[in-house]
Order: C-alpha cells, then structure tokens, then sequence
C-alpha cells in the first residue's frame, strides 16, 4: 500500500473516466499541479468538469485540455486569461459555472469536512443569489451555498512524505489544501519526497489521510504571468510599489 | 484640474489608519501602498493566501510560488504569514480585514457596487471582488469619475443606480474619483454626499457630471471614515 | 464461556484493514490496538487533532501538550501530524475516517446508538461521539451483552429500541459483545443479524439475552466489514 | 500599537465585563490559556458566558471561575470532570449547552469566518437537533447550527511574534486556533515571545491580523488529566496500548 507511483501517468492510471468532476489546486499558474494535468491530458478523458480558480493560460495548466476539448465544464472564479477558452465558451463548447472565490474556497472545503451546505454575506443582492435561498440571520441577508466533492483532486505540494503528509510553499498554497480534502481520490505530486519523519509534525498542513496517491515531480516548471520587478536603488520603495515590466 | 492616478492614491491612503489590514485591488488601489505614511502599521493582505505583503522583488529575485492577487511577482517581510484560500476568505468574510480599496465601473447612491461584467462582452470573472466588497469592514472605492468611451463621449459612472450586474448592493462606504470624495450612507437612508473637491474642481463641475443625487457637505469630516 | 474484554478487542481488530485510519473510543476500544496485526499499516486519529498516534510514554517522559481524546498522555510517531479541532472534525464529519470503535449503553436493531447519558443522572456531555457515529464510514459498537446492576439483575443492551437518549440513529453497523458478533444494515431494512458466536455461547443463551429481533447466519462473512 | 503586554492582567485591563461571552482555548488540561483565565477572575466580573470545550477541573482553568461564582452559562461538549461544577449546575445556578465536539468546532470556525449557519449530519435524531432545522440534501438529512461569535477569545500558544503571529505545539493546538478567529478582541498568552521573522511564514498557525494583544508566560504550569505510561521494557508494545497509572 505505498502511496508512491513512479510518475504522474501511473498515478493516475485507471482513476480518470470520461464525464468525470475533477478538482484542480493552484492560484493563476502558482501552485498548479501541472505534470498530474499533463497526464489527464494523456488518459484521453472527455467531457470533464473541473473545478479550479483559473482556466490556465494557453497551453499551460488547463488551457492543455482545452485545446484537446476534454473540458466540457469549468467552475471557476475568474478565467479568460487565455484566449482559446474565451473561443470555446462563446461557441457554446464550453460550460461556464462562475463562483466568487471565496464563496469556491469555502464550497470546497465544507465539501471535504462533510458540511453540505452554508450561508455567506457574498454575492447576495447579485446574480450569484439568483435561484438560491436567501434567508435573514440577525437582521444580515445571506445566500446559501452547497459544499462541493469531486471523483479526483490534483494537487501541488512543496514537500510530501511517504505517508501522504503535504507541506505547501508560499502563496503556491492557495486551493491546494482544500482540495486535497474534496474528492475521492487525491492525487498530490510533490517537489521534494522525504521519508515521514522528515516533516515538523506541528508544520503538516495537509495529513496523509488526504493523500491516497503520490508522484515526486523534482523539477517542475514554474511560470510567472505577471513579472513585476522594483530596481535595486529603490530598495527603501513601500509595500507593493514599483513598475511592472 | 482634476487628481493624477498619483492624487487619487494619495486621497484613499488618509483612510489608512495605524494597525490597519487592508486589501488593495489592482490599478489605482495598488498605487495607495506608496503613500502609506513613515512609521505608520499597516499589513497588506492578499486574497490568495498571504498577509504582510512585502515590495515587487529585484529583478532576479522573483519567485513563481510567491504572487500577489493580481498574479503579480512579490516577495515577503518579517511580519509575513500564509495560509489556504479557505482561511484567507474566512478572514475577508469574517470581517477581519480593516480596509478595501478597489476599482469600480459604476458606484450607486445607496452603495451599490458594480466592477465585474459587462453583458455581451467576455466576462472574465468576479475573482474575489463580491467576498471583499461583502466581508471587509470599510470599502473605498477609487476610479475616474466618468467613462470615457473611444468617441469621447463621457457616461457617468456615479448613478442614481447601476445598470450593471452588481458586484455588491450597498457596499460601498466612500468613492474617491479625479474630481472629488463621495461619502455613502451604505447602511442608512443618508445616501452620498460630496464631502471634498479636487484641486480647481468646481462644485458645478461634478454636479454636471454626476447622474446620482449627492448632497454636499464640503469641508467636513467623512462620517464613514471613522474607523 | 463468554470473550473476555482482550478476545472482544481481538475481534474488532479483524475489522481493520491495511491502510485504514481508525478512532478508537475510551475502554475496551482501546485495547484493540494492542491486537493490529504485525505489518498491517494502521493509523489511529485523535479526535483532539492528532492523526498518527503512538503508544502511551515511558514513565518520565510524558508531555502535557500530547495527549489523546481520553485526556491521557501519549506520544508520536514518524507519521504523526497535528491540527485543529475544526479540522479534526472536518476529517470526522467528511467520511474521511474509515473506522470507529467504540462502546455503547444500547444498540438498536436498526443501528440507533445511545451512549451518552442517562436521564436523572449528571451528564458530563457527547464530546466527539455524536460526530464520529454520524461521519466515519463504518462504526463498531464494542459491549458486554447486558448491563449488570448492583443488584445483580441482568439488563438487555441490544433492543428493539433504545430507551436512553441516542448518540446517533441508523449508525451502528456492527456490534461485537461478549457473547458474539451482529451485524446491522444500518442503511437498509435488513435489521440486525447475529453473525458469529463466542466460544462455547449458544443461540439460545444469546436469544435470552437479547430484547432486539435478530436473524441468525452463522458462518457467514458479514456483509458490513466489507470496506 | 505593540501588541504585547507586561503581563495578563494588564492584557485584559477594561476588556472583561459582567455578562460578557468569552472563549477560552484548550482540549482538558491541554492548550488552556491559564494565566489569561486567572486574569479574568481576577477582573471579578460577573454572569460570564464561557464557550470552551470541558469546564477545568476543580482549582484549575475554568474551575478558579466556578469557586468564585462568575460563570453563568457554558457552552461545552464534556464537563463535569469537577465537582463544582456538578454541585452549580444541578442546584440551578449554572446554565449548560451541550455541543457535540465537531459541532462545536465548526460553529466557532464558522463564527470566524463569517459564516451565520451550516448544515451538519452530527446530531440527526438526537435532542441535540431538537427545535432545529433539519433539511435533506442529496436523500440525507443534515441539522442546521448556527456559528458563535464572542466578545473575548482568550487563547494559548507555543510561539508568538510581536505582530501576533502564532504556532500551537501538539494536542495543545486544538480549539485555540478557531476561538482565535472567533471574537471582537482575541487576547493570547505565549510561551515563547519572538520577533516577527523568527517563525517560518508557511507554519503560523494563527495569522497576527486575529491577535490583538498577547502576554509572555514563560513558565506556565501544565497539568496531566490522565498520567498514562508504558513500562521501558515493553517497547514494542503497539500504538494506544499500556496501563493507567
């Protein structure tokens, strides 16, 4: 019962069927799990839903399975970055479910913690409300929300253990965490493997319980959408300040 | 003579206050980090997991696991922590978050908010513009008074309603705009008041170019900023 | 010649299985880590935000910050991880464990459990229990057959219906007592099915005993250990 | 605007008054914010409303409040591991609410998270779902529970940086975390004070923006409930296994 696959097709081999919900981490291109998408890719999988905050950009990330039409649904919060997508989904190719994103974090993580359904303050008096229950809790109006689950999570972690401890690095955290808790199967490739042990136990931020499946991805291909860049004499610039380049 | 992108940023940066968390969207909203004053606290959070955001890195420097909201490259401070989407969310829609800043298409009398589509254009998505509009305890909003189309006409973007899908109904605390500051009763009946001009503005100025009812109150202190 | 409490725990332990994630309750649930077969990879979760957790400590070197659900000191292994209540609960109440054990007052033919008090008397509360029947996929009751009173009458604690105030309705899938095994298709109308005999107890000394209807199919695989 | 105190009772100067909720961290014994739970005593405020999952137990934790009368409800999965307690409760004088521990859990979690309701299956055709929403979703029934929000969090941490960063250590992390998020004014004692930097930003627990003024308690006394041990001999003894002591 090792958790451990030889690379990403393994990992995933048998697990991707067509029509399937598969859940995907990453903010932008930050934290993606882009070799596991790679190897969606390759099962040859239609007419998939994906759950994931962005679309990718053009061959990146998802934009790869669109370009291979395995997407027939993305439940997103913001997409568009790249232009094959805007194309499918004008055609009518393409299913569209638009979520607020913190409104799509909490979904998936009430999802994985077995809470079918909440409210939130976010989107009421909007066409997010539209169709759903809105009910009054101390004066406030707030629409409620249902929990999301997933056939398959693909995650990207910093580190992993054997056991399926993950540890996220930076903001490449963002969806990750949550997902790995939403779906039947997890799949996590990891950019660093150690042996359990390895990690500060007080420091796991996603306990192997999550993980069922395990590839380490040494040297994955980290992109930049927006490189932005201060010049080294500004070095007393404030908070966020600076050109983009 | 209405205020640079640089005035504007400079205006919404007096509502900072010292200890503040504030959120800031992009264009005009980033700029407000410049004009933080020396010596003043004031942590930055970003919706996709990360408070006490440092500067853009030097060139060199950028790390691709370390991005702003806007996906931009940044980089840490000492007073920096991280954490899941989940949990940045539940401190924007706990109310923990002190200040939004952010860009709007049209601002309603009543607060109302519009900033996300345009129907029968593309839409990109609302991203985490209707959770902080919702959540966040003050929302000032920056942005030209009126909209220049490629003809040259102008529209109004302060309305006596939005006739874009709203991003929020009666969000919005306090408009900044080129030619002045605009407090909203957002929870009330008081509706928006012009409680400032720009340099040179003239009170018949905004009036013309305003569709929204405002009433004016020039010189005193903006109610909703008192934090 | 009814199982002691060692055999009862070394029956529940045939439940585990290779891999799984398990919480096991205060008493005889306890023991049955004691009975986890060599090589077979089970881990045991805290319902405190523990998962991975070790043996009790060698004398001197307990730690107050690590203890286990019952409040008693423990220790971790390589496996071991930390986190919080809230996502203690959220892999309880999410399905994500694949075993309880735990002990009971009354079983009910349909899988109703009560284990948590007994009106008139002080009640010291559920802690994690109503959690734990309701989200962890399959929930072994371990219990002497009867309650035994002062006065030495004997009660029966598998019913038609619990009396006392239930911990869960329609959770329980198997219940291993002194006397034999019963499995409960706790989803369906197939009621409760006494599966296994401890040594030397006969059918009718278990009919007896037992206030709930059952149907008998000795020597048949149950059919909820099937994970 | 430093965030630190000189001690607890500074910390807590003005903030506790009668008829106030609080919440007070910790699992037992473990993870309690003691010194923080003497200050409130001490403040002699009355009619308190505490949230916290057990109830101390005699002359510790929330027991010193139980000698001293100033506690008029709880909010608890398990309690009456002291006899006060017991004595104040059936005489009438102390109101409880029992919540299951998850429940419990997730209503401050929601609390925090600006999250007014939820639904959950723990309690279904129990009394705890008496007088409350039950609704199905997807053919099973949930029970809706309301989040808790409290004017005072009082918590306890391992690490914490003058920002208010914090790390919990162990089972000592438990409803700290939550409770901390849950309050108009969290106030945390720390074991070990450091300067912001000195944690690693991807293992803080509780982001500093929850804490708004800690205390230094460099030698808190910690107690055991359940000493429990294992003889030295016995060291391939299995997991859990081992005799009370």
């Amino acid at each position: 019962m090792d958790k451990v696959y030889a690379d990403a097709r393994t990992a995933l081999a048998g697990l991707v069927k067509d029509g399937m919900t598969i859940m995907a981490g990453g903010f932008g291109l930050c934290g993606i799990p882009d070799t596991l998408i790679e190897a969606i890719r390759d099962s040859g999988a239609k007419n998939l839903t994906f759950i994931s905050n962005n679309a990718g950009v053009d061959g990146v990330g998802l934009g790869l399975l669109l370009e291979t039409r395995q997407i027939r649904k993305m439940i997103s919060s913001y997409v568009g970055e790249n232009k094959l997508f805007a194309q499918q989904y004008l055609s009518g190719e393409l299913e569209l479910e638009f979520n607020p994103q913190g409104t799509l974090a909490e979904r998936i993580r009430a999802g994985g913690a077995g809470i079918p359904a909440f409210f939130t303050k976010t989107g009421v008096g909007t066409i997010i409300a539209d169709g759903k229950e809105v009910r009054e809790f101390d004066g406030e109006q707030y629409v409620m929300e249902r929990g999301l689950f997933a056939d398959i999570s693909v995650v990207h972690a910093w580190k992993g253990d054997r056991e399926g401890n993950l540890v996220y690095r930076k903001t490449a955290r963002n969806f990750n965490p949550m997902m790995a808790t939403a779906a039947k199967m997890t799949v996590a490739q990891v950019e660093h493997l150690v042996e359990p042990g390895e990690i500060d136990p007080d420091c796991i931020h996603t306990p192997g319980i999550f993980v069922k499946r395990l590839v380490h991805v040494s040297n994955p291909v980290k992109r930049i959408e927006q490189r932005t860049t201060r010049k080294r004499e500004s070095a007393a610039t404030p908070a966020a300040a600076g050109e983009e380049v | 003579m209405a205020w640079t992108r640089e005035q504007m940023a400079a205006r919404a940066a007096k509502e900072l206050r010292d200890g503040f968390y504030v959120n800031l969207g992009i264009g005009i909203p980033t700029l407000v980090a410049n004009f933080i004053p020396k010596g003043m606290r004031v942590q930055l959070q970003s919706e996709n997991g990360m408070l006490g955001m440092g500067p853009f890195p030097f060139e060199g420097e950028e790390d691709p696991d370390l991005i702003n909201a806007g996906k931009q490259t940044i980089t840490e401070l000492p007073t920096t922590s991280y954490f899941s989407s989940a949990d940045s969310f539940g401190m924007i829609r706990g109310g923990h978050i002190d200040l939004s800043i952010l860009g709007a298409m049209q601002v309603a009398a009543n607060g109302d908010l519009a900033n996300w589509m345009i129907p029968g254009k593309m839409v990109k998505g609302m991203g985490g513009a209707m959770d902080l509009v919702a959540g966040v305890k003050k929302v000032v909003v920056v942005m030209e008074h009126v909209a220049k189309a490629k003809d040259g006409t102008e529209e109004p973007k302060l309305l006596s309603a939005c006739s874009l899908p709203l991003t929020g109904a009666g969000v919005v605390d306090l408009v900044i705009t080129d030619l002045g500051v605009f407090a909203i009763d957002k929870k009330g009946t008081g509706g928006m008041t012009l409680i400032e001009l720009a340099d040179g503005v003239t009170e018949d100025e905004i009036k013309a170019k305003t569709e929204a009812p405002f009433k004016v109150a020039l010189g005193q202190a903006p109610r909703s900023s008192a934090a």
